[in-house]
């Protein structure tokens, strides 16, 4: 069997649910591959494995690996298994935070670590400093968890619909004390957890030929665990080595991902790309990306891999 | 008057092997301005009598008093002058800074502080050593810095710890003549170890001859040599007579080796 | 190929000299004590240029000497910002509240033997957990900015410091107590004049050993929460870039920071502890 | 005897003033709780009350003291929570379970072994080489003082990274990373031992015309052991310290550090507090094994007194 | 036929106060079986010019054959036994294992090394004492175990730098007369360090006198007394005449100090 190596951005969770029941299920034996998942971890860089050759294909944001390809590392997204993002701001309704003006003054917890571009192109967007002045907001580098919010270190963090959004809630804090800005719909939401490879194994037709057979089982994987969440939890936290998961976490978080997930059958959609792009580049005086990227997507693989 | 009187002294050391019996029942008295020497092989308990005195050393059994009181109470009047086997000079001090030492502890006046160290470094010859550190001496100059440290408060008792180990037989030689003529000028009463035979009788007005397991005085020698000693009586009849009773005394306390 | 072949020329070349310079008459002067680790240092270097460049190493594994220099010179105002945010700030306040806390308890603990038998296994102990640990919570109870590093670095460095100190407290010699007993001096004239300056060998070892645990402690700490500024902040962040250039000028800060804050407790405990025999030669 | 009364002492005292700061610590976040539950506290105002310090609220809210040492995510847990966790995850579990502390330490615990071998092999190489060369002592020693001024966090992603590249997985790349932690003090202690014989014992060889071979192997070795040994202990503990770094950027998937990652990751303070003691017991363990192997040495070495 | 030969050694030591003079314009020859002892004032260069011998030390100038050969070939063909001023033992090794060490270093057979062994302990009355520890014998005895050590392998030179100085004058004596009994056996040629003089004139058959700043050689005595040498020879008055020109000798190096 031909080997593949997925690394994932983060550690074993529902929100990397497809692969995990793709391989449970036996779907890339049946494409004859073999399929080895590397949990990805707090300072682990895909992009970096993925260039030393740690692995084969990587997830990752695509406004991280628009920047990637700028330094100089030719990724390129060959599926897009998420069509929504899940990416919200979730602050203290008793800042008397209503609307993205109020942040000025405020503090905002943010994942740097190439998850900060979203954050950053929607500030500069909305024409907010992000030094710390008085009429800008105050960034935080967040750590994992949503202590600081829980803590009033910061008004607001960063927050996944599926992850750090019910963890808030477990903590015992009621949706009414809270308000948060969805990405999606501010307009500033940009493509999450898609599936990248190096441009130049592309070139390489066995290797093309593999990430088709790839793509196309987990699809099948993604497809399975929209339909069977409770199940897909399951395996996901079969796989999980940490032992540190449970059960009603996974559960929930997978019927979180399902609704990202909903609306991709894996191909790329060109507009929702094209507004990627554009939010990115949008970003004023301190924009992501300098400009347009070429080639940094392809229909190759999915084209033959959904025939 | 008795300056220091042991009666039936006792001193056990616990360890793990067992009891060692360092002192048992050690009876001495020594007058006020008396040069005491303490002879016996290694092991027999001079030191650990000598810190018994200068209340560094808790005796297990019998008593033990310095000018009348306990050698707690003496220590805390500041009565003994005190010269370890080696020098035991502070590395972080100079020579001056080492003799200033005690006299910073008591309290003595600035410039009392800088006449003392003069006065002494001259005693021991030392003069113009002051400003060096004791690492850059040789062990004779050391061992005459500490001399030079223990005499400089000017306590009543001097207790020296085989002061003269390291030094050869001149350097020696000359230091005791000095010595006897330190002791002659103040009348201090001295407590003395040492190793050599002729070094005790040439000092001394009384020699203690000690043997160990346990360690015990066997005999106590006075001399009836005269206070005034040139080097030469070393030749004297009398002396070797002395010598040999010392010399007898301790072959004594060597037969169970 | 041939780029990697040079390089093991250089390496060659590099050792050669040293091994010339350090056999030579000249070896003991301080000029040539210097030049030594300098020319291994640089044959180091530029061995490494070469073996990225020969064997066509990526940036974002692993950058040039050369880019990184350039990388350096370009972000001195960043770099300097976030030098003062970590190793000013963070790591020095955290450095001088640690060793003075565990020097003053020391004296305290030096005046019990129950303390020190009880303390100092329990100190080791605490010693032991890891600090990966531990900059998570300090930065929870003592928020975002450097306050939480220099708490983390006093976390780190109390306990070695504590130790050193305890047994340099205890090195002077019996004699040397008993010295001070026929003085009948006091407690304190005890400490001051004898066991400090008896101990300052000891206590310049702890010192040592904390500068590195205090610069890795705040940069470390940088990792699990900061402000958008600091040497922790800025690696980590670079590393998600793929900025490589910019960890490794970090790095340089680090190294240069460390080395610099190590030399200058070295060069304290030379005039300090000038009569200690290591200290002469 | 005395000494294990005075260590005892001295837990008791920290742990009462653990379960004292518990409670100014956590107070905060009980009354949230509580007032969210129904519960009227004092001051009612939200905004007052994190204005207000610990202490005074725990005076005026004295009912909700207990609570704050069984908060399920508090701010500092208490000593019997964080005792629970570890017994739950260690005696109370089965030890091949992912769950179990066990697990997760014997994880972390071959890799600091592997690490620590490597490391002390390392560091005993190059001593040995600084010893016997001038031009080794005099490049590489300033460097090796150096290297540890790099924070090892910083390094550990790349190294993983470079290390995937040659295949190189698991394991290795930990271990890697905890043989560099824990090199540098085996390198100084050893240093230091073998250039501990005195010229005289030296100049003794001399007189035989030993060549420097015997005199590594009769006088400089030996000589070594006690100063071996008391970095060996230091470098134990770099290397478990090495090894849950290097679980961080791994993936994280199993280990003392990937239990505090996840712990610290889903806010279970009580998590990550065991997870933390855990690794603290473990290196005392080790460290004490270690004081075992070297006692047993020395003894019969003679050396030991 | 002479074993060591020194004409017009001189050794500077480069200090960073300036150079010192250890060795000046040294002349001496030793003949085959002589027993040599060295005496002069502290740092005078005795222990300088054994350890040139030795080649422990490289002269800076003048010339040094031993054996006709150069210190270093003497070395190398493992002509020298050289006591130290310390007994040094390794505290790792029993005291057998010490002794054993240069017999190991040299190449010696098990069974040969065991048998020798045994001979020195006797011969240094340490028989029984072999598996003991250093640490756990006095520092008398831990002497006589590095004597036994230098002993072992039998070489032709016997080199002794103040091997007696750290004890008592009862041992001391004792040790004095076993060295010259082994010394009357073997023939060996023996260099000797003291600081004694009642030593120096009672194991030499040539004293060698030193003086210091810069270390020379002012006097060379040679002992007419017999090579049977009871402990009361000492009371002599050869011995005492012989003593005090090695004192005035002595005396003599002293003056500048
Ligand atoms: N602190 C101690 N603990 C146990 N035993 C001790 C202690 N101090 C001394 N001893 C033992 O007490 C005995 C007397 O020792 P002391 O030091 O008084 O002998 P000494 O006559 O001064 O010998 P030396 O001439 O060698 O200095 C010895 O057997 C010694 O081993
Ligand atoms: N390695 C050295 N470097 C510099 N000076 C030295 C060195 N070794 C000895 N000296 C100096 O050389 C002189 C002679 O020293 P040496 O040790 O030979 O004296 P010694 O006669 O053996 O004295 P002692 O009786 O004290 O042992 C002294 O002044 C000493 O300080
Ligand atoms: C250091 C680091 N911080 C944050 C993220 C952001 N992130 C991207 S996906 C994901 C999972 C959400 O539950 C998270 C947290 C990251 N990848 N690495
Ligand atoms: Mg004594
Ligand atoms: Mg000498």
């Amino acid at each position: 069997a031909d080997s593949v190596k997925l690394q994932l951005q983060w550690v074993t969770q529902a929100q990397f649910a497809g692969y995990y029941v793709a391989k449970d299920k036996g779907y890339y034996t049946d494409e004859n591959l073999d399929v080895e998942i590397l949990p990805g971890g707090p300072d682990i860089a895909p992009p970096q494995v993925l260039a030393g050759g740690g692995a084969d294909a990587m997830l990752n944001w695509m406004p991280s690996a628009l920047a990637a390809r700028e330094k100089g590392l030719p990724v390129v997204n060959i599926a897009q298994p998420f069509k929504t993002s899940g990416l919200m701001l979730t602050c203290w309704k008793d800042t008397g935070i209503t609307g993205p003006q109020d942040f000025k003054g405020k503090t905002i917890g943010v994942w740097f670590f190439g998850n900060e571009y979203p954050f950053l192109s929607w500030m500069s967007k909305e024409g907010i400093k992000t030094d710390g002045g008085p009429d800008g907001v105050t960034v935080l580098k967040q750590g994992f968890n949503v202590d600081p919010l829980l803590q009033r270190q910061a008004d607001c963090i960063s927050t996944m619909t599926y992850n750090e959004y019910g963890q808030v809630l477990d903590a015992g804090v009621k949706e009414d004390e809270l308000i948060t800005f969805k990405y999606e719909d501010m307009g500033v939401a940009t493509l999450e957890d898609g599936i990248y490879v190096l441009e130049d194994n592309l070139k390489d037709p066995a290797f093309a030929d593999k990430m088709v057979r790839f793509v196309r089982a987990s699809m099948k994987g993604w497809k399975y665990a929209e339909e069977h969440p409770d199940e897909a939890a399951g395996i996901v936290l079969d796989n999980d080595a940490t032992g540190a998961q449970t059960e009603a976490h996974q559960v929930r978080m997978m019927g979180e991902i399902a609704k990202l997930t909903a609306g991709s059958n894996g191909a790329l959609d060109e507009a929702d790309y094209q507004r990627t792009v554009d939010t990115l580049l949008g970003g004023g005086s301190d924009p992501v990306i300098s400009k347009q990227p070429e080639g940094a997507w392809t229909h190759q693989i999915t084209d033959e891999a959904l025939k | 008057m008795s300056v220091i009187e042991a009666r039936g002294l006792n001193l056990t050391f616990q360890t793990n092997d067992g009891p060692v019996h360092a002192l048992k029942d050690v009876n001495l008295s020594i007058d006020r301005g008396e040069f005491v020497s303490f002879i016996g092989p290694s092991g027999c308990g001079k030191t650990t009598f000598l810190r018994c005195i200068a209340a560094l050393e808790q005796p297990t059994g019998g008593s033990l008093t310095v000018n009348g009181v306990s050698p707690e109470e003496a220590r805390r009047a500041r009565a003994y002058g005190y010269v370890f086997q080696a020098a035991g000079l502070y590395p972080w001090r100079t020579i001056a800074g080492n003799i200033k030492l005690p006299l910073e502890i008591m309290g003595f006046a600035r410039d009392e502080q800088e006449r003392r160290v003069n006065d002494v470094l001259q005693l021991v010859d030392l003069a113009g050593f002051g400003k060096k550190y004791p690492w850059q001496l040789s062990g004779g100059m050391q061992q005459r810095a500490s001399i030079a440290r223990a005499l400089a408060f000017d306590a009543d008792i001097l207790l020296m710890d085989e002061p003269f180990g390291a030094l050869d037989e001149i350097v020696r030689d000359h230091l005791n003549e000095q010595l006897l003529k330190l002791w002659a000028r103040t009348n201090k009463t001295i407590g003395f170890v040492t190793h050599s035979i002729p070094e005790a009788v040439y000092l001394s007005t009384k020699i203690v001859v000690m043997s160990p397991r346990p360690g015990r005085i066997t005999d106590v020698i006075d001399s009836p040599l005269p206070s005034e000693r040139p080097l030469d009586i070393r030749d004297s009849a009398e002396f070797i007579e002395i010598a040999h009773r010392v010399r007898e005394g301790l072959r004594a306390g060597h037969v169970d080796e | 190929m041939t780029l990697a072949f040079a390089a093991l020329l250089v390496w060659i070349l590099g050792w050669a000299v040293n091994g010339w310079l350090a056999r030579g008459p000249m070896a003991n002067t301080p000029l040539v004590r210097l030049a030594v680790p300098l020319i291994f240092g640089l044959t180091i270097l530029g061995v490494w240029e070469l073996v990225v460049r020969g064997l066509n190493v990526p940036l974002v594994i692993l950058p040039a000497p050369s880019l990184i220099a350039a990388r350096f010179a370009g972000s001195l105002p960043v770099l300097w910002e976030d030098f003062s945010q970590t190793i000013l700030k963070g790591a020095l306040s955290g450095y001088v509240i640690g060793c003075g806390a565990a020097f003053l308890m020391a004296i305290l603990v030096d005046r019990s033997d129950f303390l020190r038998r009880g303390l100092l296994p329990v100190g080791n102990f605490v010693a032991a957990l890891p600090i990966v640990g531990t900059a998570p919570i300090l930065v929870m109870w003592f928020g975002f900015d450097w306050q939480s590093k220099a708490a983390v670095v006093v976390v780190m460095v109390f306990f070695p410091m504590l130790v050193n100190t305890v047994a340099g407290l205890r090195e002077a010699t019996q004699m040397q107590r008993d010295l001070m007993q026929t003085y009948g001096a006091s407690y304190w004239q005890g400490l001051v004049k004898l066991r400090l300056p008896a101990a300052m060998p000891f206590i310049f070892n702890g010192l040592k050993i904390s500068t590195t645990l205090a610069l890795i402690g705040a940069i470390v700490a940088e990792f699990f929460g900061s402000p958008t500024v600091g040497m922790g902040f800025r690696i980590s962040t670079s590393v998600g870039q793929l900025a490589l250039d910019m960890v490794w000028a970090e790095i340089v800060v680090a190294a240069i920071a460390g080395s610099v804050f190590y030399g200058i407790v070295a060069l304290a405990e030379k005039t300090v502890t000038f009569w200690h025999p290591s200290q002469r030669r | 005897m005395r000494s294990l009364v005075a260590v005892l002492t001295v837990v008791a005292a920290l742990v009462v003033v653990w379960y004292l700061a518990c409670i100014p610590m956590n107070i905060a976040g009980v009354l949230v709780e509580a007032e969210r539950a129904g519960a009227t506290v004092t001051p009612t105002d939200g905004a007052e009350r994190r204005a207000t310090s610990g202490i005074v609220l725990a005076a005026k809210n004295s009912f909700a003291i207990p609570a704050t040492w069984a908060q399920e995510r508090p701010r500092l847990p208490a000593p019997d929570q964080v005792v629970n966790e570890l017994w739950k995850t260690t005696v109370g579990m089965n030890i091949t379970s992912k769950r179990s502390l066990v697990y997760h330490a014997w994880v972390t615990l071959s890799a600091t072994l592997l690490g620590f071998a490597i490391g002390t092999g390392l560091g005993i190489l190059l001593a040995v080489g600084i010893v016997h060369s001038r031009v080794m002592d005099m490049s590489v020693m300033p460097w090796a003082i150096v290297s540890q001024t790099i924070p090892i966090i910083a390094l550990a992603p790349m190294i993983i990274v470079v290390l995937y590249s040659v295949g190189m997985q698991g394991i290795v790349p930990k271990a890697v990373i905890s043989a560099y932690l824990s090199f540098f003090p085996v390198v100084v202690g050893m240093v230091k031992g073998l250039r501990s014989p005195d010229a005289m014992q030296l100049d003794l060889l001399r007189t035989y015309n030993a060549s420097s071979a015997q005199g590594f192997w009769k006088l400089r070795l030996p000589a070594s052991m006690p100063y071996l040994f008391a970095s060996l202990k230091i470098g134990i503990s770099a290397s478990l310290v090495g090894a849950i770094v290097g679980e961080l950027p791994t993936g994280a998937v199993a280990g003392l550090g990937a239990r505090l990652l996840a712990g610290s990751y889903y806010g279970q303070t009580v998590q990550i507090w065991s997870a933390l003691f855990g690794a603290a017991i473990l290196a005392a363990c080790l460290v004490g094994l270690l004081g075992l192997i070297e006692r047993a040495l020395l003894a019969r070495m003679g050396m030991a007194r």
